[in-house]
Parts: C-alpha cells; structure tokens; sequence
C-alpha cells in the first residue's frame, strides 16, 4: 500500500522534478533555506555597518554605500526573511500538524517559492550593480520620490516588495485553504494546535495588510516612472498619503512576523515540560484579538509628523492595549512552565531566551507608545534596540528554537545539542550586549541611519562595545549555521518522535515519505500522540493511484467530500517567470505591464487546463447530488 | 468552547470511500481559495478609494474635472452592462449546481459577451477621458483605480472564455462545474466594486463647485 | 564651542523636563514589570515540583495578571496624556520670539523676522535664542522631509514638505545645546546638525542687531581681505551664497554675511577655525561627501585670501 | 541541488561590475581644465573638449545621479530664467530638435563655459567643471538625446512638463539661420 502512495505522490527524479516541485516539504524547506541565505547576507550588511560606526569619522564606508547598506539590510531582514522563513516553516509543518498530505493548492506554493525567489534575487542583482535602494526600508516620500532618488535604486525596492507581497499573499490564501477545508477528521477548530491558530490568524492578517504595500509600492513606482502625482503636494498629492499607507501594512507585517513565533513556543512547550499549554482558549482568543488590533496602531510611527493630539492620544491607547493579549500568552507559559519537570534541551532554551530578550522589547514597545517618550526617542537608536528586542527575541529566539526542534523532522538528524547550548548562550549574550546599548545612544540624542558621527558627540565607547559584542552574536548564529550544515549529513539519527512530543507532524517517519500519512490519522483530543493507542483511528478508502486527499467540514472537521490535489507542474515556474518579466520590464518602460498580460494568458491557460484521467461526465443526467 | 465533551471519540477506522468526490459551494476549497482572493482585490480597491478620499481632502490643490457628455454616459452604460451581466451569471451558477451542461454553457456565454462588451466601451472610454494620469493627483488616482478594475474585468472575461472552450469543446469533468461557481464570485465582485468607485470618480467631482 | 550631543534625561527646558519626567514615570513602572516576570521565569523553570497541576486555579492567576498589566496600562495611559497636554505652556505666552527654520538638504537656514523686510536676519546652523522666553519656530522644508531635534530641550517634530507646522522650545538656562536633524533625508543626513545657543536678553538683541548690518565694506578690509573678496565675487562662490552689501545675492547655499561670528561650519559638522574653513573651501566633499557644496579649485594663496576675507565677515 | 542554488546566488552577487548608470561619483577628477580668473588663449581643443574633462563628460551622459544633479542645478543657477523649464523664453528652448550650436555633448559644454552671442553668458570660473558635465546630461536629456531610461522623473512641484524619462528621443535638427558648422 505504501509504495503505491510512494509512486503517487513522489515527483520523480531529476532537474525536472526538482523544477516541478510541488510537495509542500519540499517548498517549505526551500523557503526556509532561501530565507536563511538572505538573513546570512543582511548579517553581512550589518556588520559592515557596526564596523563602519565602530570608531567616530570613520572612513570606512561612504555615505552613498552606507545608505544602501542599511536599507538593503533593513529590506532584506524584513521582506526576504522574516515573513518568507515564517511562510516556509507554515508550508512545511501545516499539513504535518493538521494530518493532511499537502496543501491545498500545491502549484500555488511552487509558485509563491518562485516569485520569492525572484524578488529576492532581483534585489540582490541590483545592490551588486550599485542599484540597491538607498531611502530606507520604509522609502518615505519625496526622497523616494522621483525628484530625489535618481536612478533604478527605489524602482528596485518597489519591485522587490511587489514580488515578495504577492508570494506572502499566495502563501496565505494557501494556508487559510488548508487549515480551513483539509484537516484531519475529528480534528475540530478547538482541537487545532496551537501553531496552526497562529498561522491561521497570520495569514488572515497578511489578506488584509500586505495590498496596502503593494498599492504603496506601486503608487510610488508609478510615480517615479510616468509621473503620477500620489505624493507630490503641488499637484495634489500628500506625503502623509505614503506614510498612512506604508505603516497601515508594516505594523500588522511586524505581527505576520512576530505571532508565529508565539505559535512555536506553544508548539515547543510541552514536549519539554510533558504539560499541554495551559489556558487554550486564552491562547488562541489572545491570538486572534492580537490580529485584529494589530490593524489599529500603526500611527504610532508618525507621531512627529505633527498630526492631531487627539488622534495621538487614541493611537497611544491603542498601542497600549496591544500588549494585554500578548501578555496573557505570556502569562499562559509561565503557568505551563510553573515547576514543571523541564528537559533542557536547545529548543527550550531558545523559548527561555525569548522570555528574557521579548519582554525588553515588549516594554520599551510600551515606553515608545507614549507619545512624549515617542517624541524624544523616535528615529533613534533607542527604536533601533527596540525594534530588534521585539524581532530577534521575538521572532528569531523562538525560529532558532524551532530549527533546533524541527530539524529532526525535516532532515532526519538530530542537531548537535552541545553546539546547540553553545550557540545559544553566544547568540543570547552577543545579542544584549550588542542592543541593549543602543538604547542609553539614542537617549544621548544618536539618530538612526547616521553613517558616522562627530568626534565630540559622546556616542564612542557605547558605539566600540556595541560593534564588538556583535561579533558575539555572530559567531553564536554562525555556529547554528555550521550545527546545520554539519548535522544535515552526519547528524545523530532521529526516529519518528524524538521529543515525544503531542502533535501529528510526530506521527509521520522524519524524513517525512512523499505522501505524509501513511493513513490519514482522525483526531479526538488536543495531544493526538499522547492519545493510548487505542483511541486513534485512521481514515481508509482513499484512492492510491490518485492524489485523493478527503475535505473536511469547516468547525468540526467531519468528512465532507474527497477531492484531487494537484501534482508536479512546470506551470508555476512559467507562471512567476511571466511575473518576473513583467514587472522588471515595468521598472524600466510602462509597456512591461501588457507584455507581462499577453505572456500570462498562455501560461494560466496551461496552468488551469485540465490534465490527467478525466472522470467521465455523466453527460445530460441530471448530476450526482451532492449528498 | 471545551470540545471533548460533544465531539464523539472517532471510530476506529472511517471509511471514506464513499462520500461524493465532488462539492459545491463553500464545502469546496477552490471556492475559498477565490473568496480569499477576492478579499484581497477588494482590500486593494478599498485602499484606493480611502486614498481617493484622503487626497481630496486637501481642497486647496484639489480641482476636479467634471466629466460631461459623451464620456459619463459610457460609463453608466458600461456599469449597467456589468449589472446586466449579473442574472445570466446567477444563472450560470444554478444550472452548474444541477449538472445541466447545455444551458450553463449558453449563459455563461451571454454573460461573458456582455462583460466583453463592456470591454470594449471601455477602450473607447480610456480615449474619451479628457485628463491623463500625471495630469494632477486626482487624474492619478482615477486612472489607477480604472485600471486595476479593467484589470479585473479582463481577467474575469478571460477566465469565463477560457471555461466556455471547455465546456464546449474539452473533456467537462463534475468539477468544472464548481469552477464556473468560482469564477462567478470573482465576476460578481468584479461588477459591485465598481458601484462605490464609480460614484467617487465620476459623481462625486459633480458636488464640487465649478 | 562644540558640545557634546544632548541628552534626553538631562533637559535645559520645561518641554524636555516634561518628557523626562514621563520616561522616568514609565521606566520605573516597567523595570518593576519586568522584574516580576523574570523573577517568575527563574522560579517556575529552575525548581521542578508539583506533578500534579491544579489548571483551573492557574487559569484565574492568568487572568488575575491581565487585569493587573490592564490597570497598569490605564494608568501608563493617563501619565502619557496628562504628559502630552502639558507641552505647550506657551499658547498663552505673551513675548514669544518666532523664528522659521526652513530644511534644505544637510543645512538649517534660519530667519528672524523683522518689523520690515530688509530688517530680516538669515543665518545658518545656529539658533540663538534669549534664556527664559519661549520661542516659535515654524518649521518649513524645501526639498525632503527632516527632523528638528534638540534633545534638551524638546521632542523632534518632522518638517514635511506641505505640512508646514510649528514647535516650541523654551531654555530656561544659558548654553549651547546641539541638535540634529532625525528622518533621514539623503546622503548627508548623519552630518546635518546645528547648534541653539541660548544666551541673556540683552547678549541676544546684540547678536540680532549685529546679524542685522550688511558686511564691511571694501575701504574696512584688509589688502589680503579685498583679494579675497575679489576672489569671491568672480570665483564659483557667488553663484549659491549671498553676502550682504555686496553683489553677491544667491540664495542657494547659506547666507554668508555673518559666516565668521558663527561657531561652526558645514551644519555643525567643523568647528570655525582657520584651518577648518580652508579645508571646506576647497575640498568640501572631503568633509560631507555628496553635499552640494563642490570643490573649489584654488591656489594655496588664493586660498588663504578668501578665507581672510570670509572670516572678515564677523 | 542546493549547492548549485547558492553558487548561482554567489555569482550574482560577486558580479559587481558596478553598472555606470548609478554610481554616485561625488568626487570627480580635480585636474580641472578652467583656469578661474586666468585668460582663455585658445579655445581651440583636439576632441572639442579639454582633454582633462571630457572623461567625466562622456561618463555622466547616462549616468543617474549626474543628470538628475543636473536638472537641480538647471533650477540652483537660475538657468529657468532664460530658458523656462526647456520651453524657452528669452533663451532658445531646449527640449525640441533645433539646435543652434549643436547638441553634441561637446558643444553644449562649449555653449555653457563660452557663453553664445545674443545673450548666453559664459559660466567660465563660476560653475567648476564637473557640474558643468551635469548640466549638460540633464540639457540633452530634455529632448530626449542622453539618459533614456535613467533620465530623471518628475519633479515634486508644479506639473509644468513630463519628467524627461517620458521622453521620445528626437533626432537633433539644426535651427534655421544657425551659424554654419
């Protein structure tokens, strides 16, 4: 039965194969390594940025360079890894965790990888051609503006964020698919994990935040190419328009990145305290009500800009009340963790790092949403230490401590643990020493984005400690890097569960075989694996010569209907290879739109035509009702 | 919420060998999967329409172009084409939900000529427009709001053709009946988005003072 | 006279007095926070115990500790409003001074109106204001947006092309304070500062009147002074800066009829010395690369004669 | 497969041959053909141009940050005075084919540093040499004759022409009763 599933859904051999991939461990794993190899090189960007601020007049790096170093690290950082590398762990462990063999849509996640791929790609050909962007990750008008930023450099970013959104917006539309229709039967919506709650509420926040950018970037590319006048004032236009817009999707985009994380931790918890997270309902209620404020905040970034007091003072209020939900998630592991008998494994001590370095981050949040702390401290390095506090301890510690749990499971080896303490420690201890600094600079008046400073100013020792303690911090994600690269091979073997852990993704041999389940498991509890064996049923009755997966209902997961997944196709590559033309030929002459157009229909042609063993109509009978 | 204790212990094994291999509506995924997509288009329009309205909010560099005859009379007729093309649409989706081949391939067939037609009164309305893109903000925001409309309507009229040459000439399987509902949401949201933009661009430059 | 950069919890002014006090009010309240939580942290994970986990009693200390960070977060709330509502004593201030601060890119220009328009002092860099009277600056930008920060005295307000707005700064003692633009706007951002120097009423109604008389004319200058002048008004000089009483009259660059009583050059970047001067005349972008002063191409002597003659221009 | 993934990435980014068209090059050559102030004894030069300029003059006809410096300046040096925005007023117009003293880059840097009769003053001395490079993209950018894709855009103030990106290039004609070549 097995090796009939196998020749199923295996894609084969072969270059082909590789480019017509579309199983979503695959794709998630591409995700993530691609995302890692960015951050690698945002590392990289950062570095010669602390070099560059290391020592006062430092000659080091010209403003021009500087400029686009730490755009091309803030742009990189943000769009090429934070929400790809969550988009990728989403792909890869979904499906696992809710017992379906793949997503709903596979062509649609080949192609989201793709377009990523080529956003990321397209902005790192530009910064080598010195065509990186060089006003910011955030681009404000008019500097990004055509009267001020000559040259492709801003194009570059606009295109970049297009490509980028739109995988971001496939991957979601994918995930709310799976998770709604795919699910395991009897695993009903209080049953899901908690990870999959995180991803759901992700990718509804990603529908509803990422146009914002893409009608931004495009209104500015539009702007800059043929003209329009969104943000120029003498015709009309408003530079606030630009900011509105561009903080509406980035302040939900800092959540995209942040709540998965908060999923992990719930997901890495109780395999290492043998406890199931207390207080579910406070945790998923938390999640869902984080989504939604989210959305109500972002003016928080502009409170210099001059606008109303009293629209400061409900953005402030806001801003405030965003963090009760996350506290109580907080407070919810900490009732996990309240003397339970913990394994500390790397895992683990990822998610204790992230209590110590989030809750920084969390409360210098709360100091910034005041706006007469905000007035003084804002577009300083005191931000700067914020804004990192909140995403590596809020984002990363809980990624690492994923990597570190998963890992097994993706490759089928272990990661060496005492590497793994190792890193953590240096990763833990470069990482404060490093940012916790910045905040005493920016209260002492350094601003952001300063490619040097005076002698005389008093920013040096801070500045000198800083640079060297991010040398630490290096040097822990380096040794990840190598525990990776190292243990991909010659790793300990990892059976099927080696955490013991509760959830599906457990149930299936690491690595996982082509078809996931062997039998689609059904569910009856919050801790399937924790089940007696007894109580776990299978589904049967599905075909094997056929990728049959069966559609559950929406709240109780109750089998609905058996339906066909799609299987390897070269469509997708076409598809964002069409996408990748069009807008890089719209950068330079507004005709790129139409070809892109008159490329794409063939391509969806092919995409969509049916292919395969039709099912034969049963012409002009009344139909099967469906039952 | 607690769930244990209405949800039954799952039997032993389910055999699902029997359920339908087909479904409509939103039991089917391919029909969240376009709603979702359709969430995300209207996210986009109503972001350009509170950007609409934030820029004319400063009255200072805001001056409207009336639009009077012939160009307002081509654009009430090309919305109520689209609203025309609502009830063969509506149609459509009951007779695919009833199996019945011939008459969903003949109104989906109307729908789509209508839709095509309102196409085509569009292209003589892009020369009609008697301001341009980088004429001032307001000419921005319009021509980006039209276009990314005709951009849904083409790709709706697209899909329609594309699913008409199936259902008259390809291999017609049962779920391409569900595709036909599918594409149907994506038309209806086609035709109400305009409703609400249409009234910002070309009525509402009729309240200002010339 | 180049001063240290401000610091943010050491304020010289009742705005900046104000917003220390709520960082301090907000700081103190969330170390104590976070404290808690660590201290929780060690103890829960470091001492395995209890087997069995009494949940429903658990669940209400969660809750007990939302309700708790939700009163916290009120009454943050209530200090952050009541903190923002308080940091325009001025609007009721009689003899407020009013000056526009225009943004260009990487310099601050400066103008004091007068009664009548030839009575308007333009300068560059340098905001003198008298100690203990409150000061409007209306705050314009010609080209992108900046930031007008002086962390002693007040929070930063943005200067937004279109969007012209106004702050308030009051020092209630002498000094001199160093600000710095904020948003980035360009090349040369991190070298865009300036200096406020606030003085005694009467060392400031000096300083206005002085910024007020045009520059000395030929017969006041030395020999080498007139060669440099020369220099000056047939070199590329004359094309951006404008000096008072002479026919130079360009409005690009700084306005320069008074550049030599002035503390710093290149927007706070040197301090006014000889040597300093000499080397922003002829290499400027040696100093800020990509600022729009170019090179200026002199012999040694030429040199050295318009810099005489600038710092002639007290 | 993933080896060969990250040497195509490596590649790409080692590829820095650093496209002419966007550098930023804030400190040209100092060798500076102009003696300010000194007299001019032959304006006669192989190639049209001193020999010391013509490197960066060629070099800033596409370049990015030049043209768009250029049109800054074009405002800065009250350049509009004359010539409007390129529409011409008292100067000829420059954004159309008719050219009275050629448009050849050389030319043009002829017209600014000599100055025509019937009115152009000659910026001798008074606009350094590299700035007079820019100048001189940004004016045979208008018509569309440099740049192409990286002429700049629009400026952000009233719309008074399209930014010269929108362009169509237009052969250069020679104005009627010019002087012959």
């Amino acid at each position: 039965m097995n090796d009939a599933l196998a020749a199923t859904w295996s894609p084969g051999r072969g270059l082909s194969a590789w480019l017509r991939e579309v199983r979503h461990t695959e794709i998630g794993k591409r995700f993530v390594v691609t995302a890692f190899l960015f951050f690698a090189a945002g590392g990289i960007e950062a570095a010669l940025m602390r070099l560059q601020l290391s020592r006062p007049a430092n000659a080091m790096v010209g403003p021009d360079l500087y400029n686009r170093l730490f755009t091309t690290h803030g742009s990189t950082m943000m769009f090429l890894f934070a929400v790809p590398v969550m988009q990728g762990v989403g792909t890869f462990i979904v499906p696992l965790m809710i017992g379906a063999r793949n997503l709903a849509f596979p062509r649609l996640s080949a192609y989201s990888y793709y377009v990523y791929l080529v956003g990321g790609l397209l902005l790192y050909v530009g910064f080598s051609f010195r065509a990186g962007p060089d006003a910011g990750w955030f681009a404000y008008t008019p500097l990004s503006g055509p009267a001020f930023s000559p040259g492709k450099r801003m194009d570059v970013w606009a295109q970049m964020i297009t490509f980028t959104e739109l995988s971001a917006l496939a991957t979601a539309v994918n995930l709310v698919v799976t998770i709604f229709k795919l699910r395991a039967p009897g695993m009903s919506i209080t049953r899901m994990p908690l990870l999959v709650w995180a991803f759901l509420v992700v990718a509804f926040m990603i529908i509803f935040a990422m146009p914002a950018v893409v009608v931004a970037s495009s209104c500015l590319a539009l702007d800059r190419l043929v003209g329009t006048h969104f943000f120029n004032h003498a015709e009309g236009g408003d530079h606030l328009l630009w900011q509105h817009m561009f903080w509406f999707f980035a302040h939900p985009e800092v959540y995209i990145i942040f709540l998965p994380g908060l999923g992990m931790i719930s997901a890495i918890l109780p395999a290492f305290t043998r406890r199931r997270v207390l207080g579910y309902d406070v945790v998923v209620l938390a999640t869902v009500t984080t989504g939604f404020v989210a959305f109500g905040v972002w003016v928080h970034h502009m409170f210099a800009a001059g606008l109303p007091q009293l629209g400061d003072s409900y953005f402030t209020a806001s801003s405030l009340i965003i963090t009760i939900p996350t506290g109580l998630q907080l407070f919810c592991w900490l009732a996990t963790l309240w003397r339970a008998p913990l394994r500390f494994a790397t895992p683990l001590l990822f998610v204790l790092g992230f209590f110590v370095t989030f809750v920084v981050g969390g409360l210098t949040g709360v100091m910034l949403a005041a706006v007469p702390i905000d007035l003084q401290v804002h577009d300083t390095m005191f931000v700067v230490a914020h804004l990192h506090y909140v995403l590596i301890g809020g984002a990363v510690f809980p990624l690492l401590g994923g990597v570190y749990y998963w890992f097994p499971k993706a490759t089928g080896r272990l990661l060496n643990e005492r590497a793994g303490k190792l890193s953590f420690w240096l990763t833990l201890l470069g990482f404060n020493a490093t940012f916790f600094p910045l905040h005493m600079l920016g209260l002492h008046g350094m601003p952001r984005r300063v490619y040097t400073y005076l002698p005389g100013s008093g920013w040096h020792h801070l500045n000198l400690f800083a640079t060297v303690a991010s040398g630490v911090l290096a040097l822990g994600v380096l040794i990840t890097f190598l525990n990776v690269i190292v243990s991909h091979r010659r790793g300990q073997r990892a059976e099927a569960n080696p955490w013991q852990a509760d959830s599906l993704e457990w149930a299936v041999p690491s690595p996982p075989p082509p078809y996931n389940f062997a039998d689609i498991p059904t569910v009856s509890s919050r801790a399937p694996l924790w089940e007696e064996p007894s109580a776990r049923g299978v589904v049967t009755g599905l075909a094997t010569d056929q990728r049959e997966v069966v559609v559950t209902t929406l709240l109780d997961a109750a089998p609905d209907h058996r339906t066909i997944l799609a299987g390897p196709s070269i469509w997708p590559l076409a598809a964002a290879a069409v996408t990748g033309v069009g807008f890089i030929v719209s950068m330079f002459t507004p005709w790129g739109l139409p070809v892109a157009v008159a490329l794409g229909v063939p391509v969806m042609v092919g995409w969509f035509w049916p292919k395969g063993r039709p099912t034969p109509l049963h012409a002009e009978q009344p139909g099967t009702k469906a039952a | 919420m607690s769930a244990t204790a209405n949800n039954p212990a799952a039997p032993r094994s389910l055999d699902v060998s029997g359920l339908p291999s087909h479904a409509f509506g939103h039991r089917a995924p391919l029909w969240w999967g376009v709603l979702l997509m359709v969430a995300i288009e209207a996210t986009t329009m109503a972001l350009l329409l509170v950007s609409y309205l934030y820029l004319r909010g400063n009255e200072d560099a805001w001056r409207p172009v009336r639009l009077g005859w012939p160009t307002l009379e081509v654009a009430i007729v090309q919305m109520a084409l689209l609203l025309a093309s609502v009830l063969p649409t509506m149609g459509a989706v009951r007779a695919a939900r009833d199996g019945r081949l011939k008459a969903t391939r003949a109104r989906l067939l109307l729908a789509t000529a209508l839709g095509a037609a309102m196409l085509v009164l569009r292209c003589f309305e892009i020369r009609l427009l008697p301001f341009r893109w980088d004429t001032d903000a307001r000419g921005s925001v319009f021509w980006m709001t039209f276009g990314l409309h005709t951009a849904h309507v083409l790709t709706g009229v697209l899909e329609n053709a594309m699913m008409l040459v199936l259902l008259y000439r390809g291999r017609v399987e049962e779920k391409h009946f569900g595709d036909v509902e599918a594409g149907a949401l994506l038309w209806y949201f086609s035709v109400v988005e305009w409703l609400p933009a249409m009234a910002l661009l070309y009525f509402d430059p009729l309240l200002w003072p010339t | 006279m180049m001063p240290a950069s401000g610091y943010a919890l050491a304020p010289a002014g009742p705005q900046a007095a104000r917003l220390a006090q709520v960082f301090w009010a907000f700081f103190a309240v969330c170390a104590v926070v976070y404290v808690v939580v660590v201290a929780l942290l060690l103890l829960g994970a470091l001492r395995p115990g209890a087997a069995a986990v009494d949940e429903p009693a658990r669940l209400r200390l969660v809750a007990a500790g939302g309700v708790l960070t939700a009163l916290t977060l009120v009454g943050l709330l209530v200090v952050s409003i009541h903190g923002g509502h308080q940091l325009n004593p001025m609007r009721g201030a009689k003899d407020v001074l009013t000056v526009q601060v225009i943004g260009r890119q990487w310099w601050w220009e400066l103008r004091y109106p007068g009664t009548a328009p030839d009575q308007e002092v333009v300068t560059a860099n340098e905001l003198h204001v008298p100690v203990g009277r409150p000061v409007l600056l209306r705050l314009v930008s010609r080209d992108v947006i900046h930031s007008f920060w002086v962390p002693e005295l007040h929070g930063k307000r943005d200067l937004i092309p279109g969007h012209d707005s106004t702050t308030y700064i009051q020092a209630d003692r002498a000094g001199v304070f160093r600000g710095q633009c904020a948003e980035f706007c360009g090349t040369q951002h991190a070298q865009m500062g300036f200096l406020v120097i606030a003085e005694p009423e009467e060392k400031f109604q000096a300083w206005l009147s002085a910024q007020r008389t045009p520059a000395p004319p030929q017969e006041a200058l030395s020999a080498e002074a007139r060669r440099g002048q020369d220099l000056f008004l047939h070199g590329t000089c004359v094309m951006c800066h404008r000096v008072a009483g002479t026919s130079a009259g360009a409005t690009m660059g700084p306005d320069l009829t008074h550049v030599g009583s002035r503390a710093t050059l290149a927007a706070g970047s040197l301090p006014n010395v000889h040597d300093h001067l000499r080397r922003w005349v002829a290499d400027a972008q040696s100093v800020k690369p990509g600022s729009h002063m170019p090179p200026t191409p002199l012999s040694a002597a030429d040199q050295d004669s318009l810099v005489t003659y600038l710092e002639a221009l007290r | 497969m993933r080896h060969r993934l990250a040497a195509v990435l490596v590649a790409a980014l080692g590829a820095s041959a650093g496209c002419k068209h966007e550098t930023h090059d804030v400190r040209p050559a100092q060798e500076l053909s102009q003696s300010p102030g000194g007299v001019v004894l032959s304006t006669l030069f192989a190639g049209g141009v001193p020999s010391a300029i013509a490197g960066t003059l060629k070099d800033s006809q596409q370049n990015a940050y030049a043209m768009n410096e250029g049109k800054r300046l074009f405002d800065a040096y009250n350049c509009t005075g004359c010539h409007a925005h390129g529409g011409g007023a008292i100067g000829p117009a420059l954004m159309d084919a008719k050219w009275i003293y050629g448009s050849s880059p050389e030319n043009v840097y002829q017209t600014i540093v000599e100055g025509r009769p019937n009115g152009m003053p000659s910026f001798r001395g008074k606009i350094p040499d590299f700035q007079v490079a820019q100048l001189v993209a940004y004016v045979r950018s208008m018509p569309g004759l440099a740049g192409g894709f990286w002429a700049p855009g629009r400026n952000d103030a009233m719309q008074v022409k399209p930014g010269e990106n929108t362009v169509s290039a237009q052969a250069p004609v020679r104005a009627p009763g010019a002087p012959p070549p």
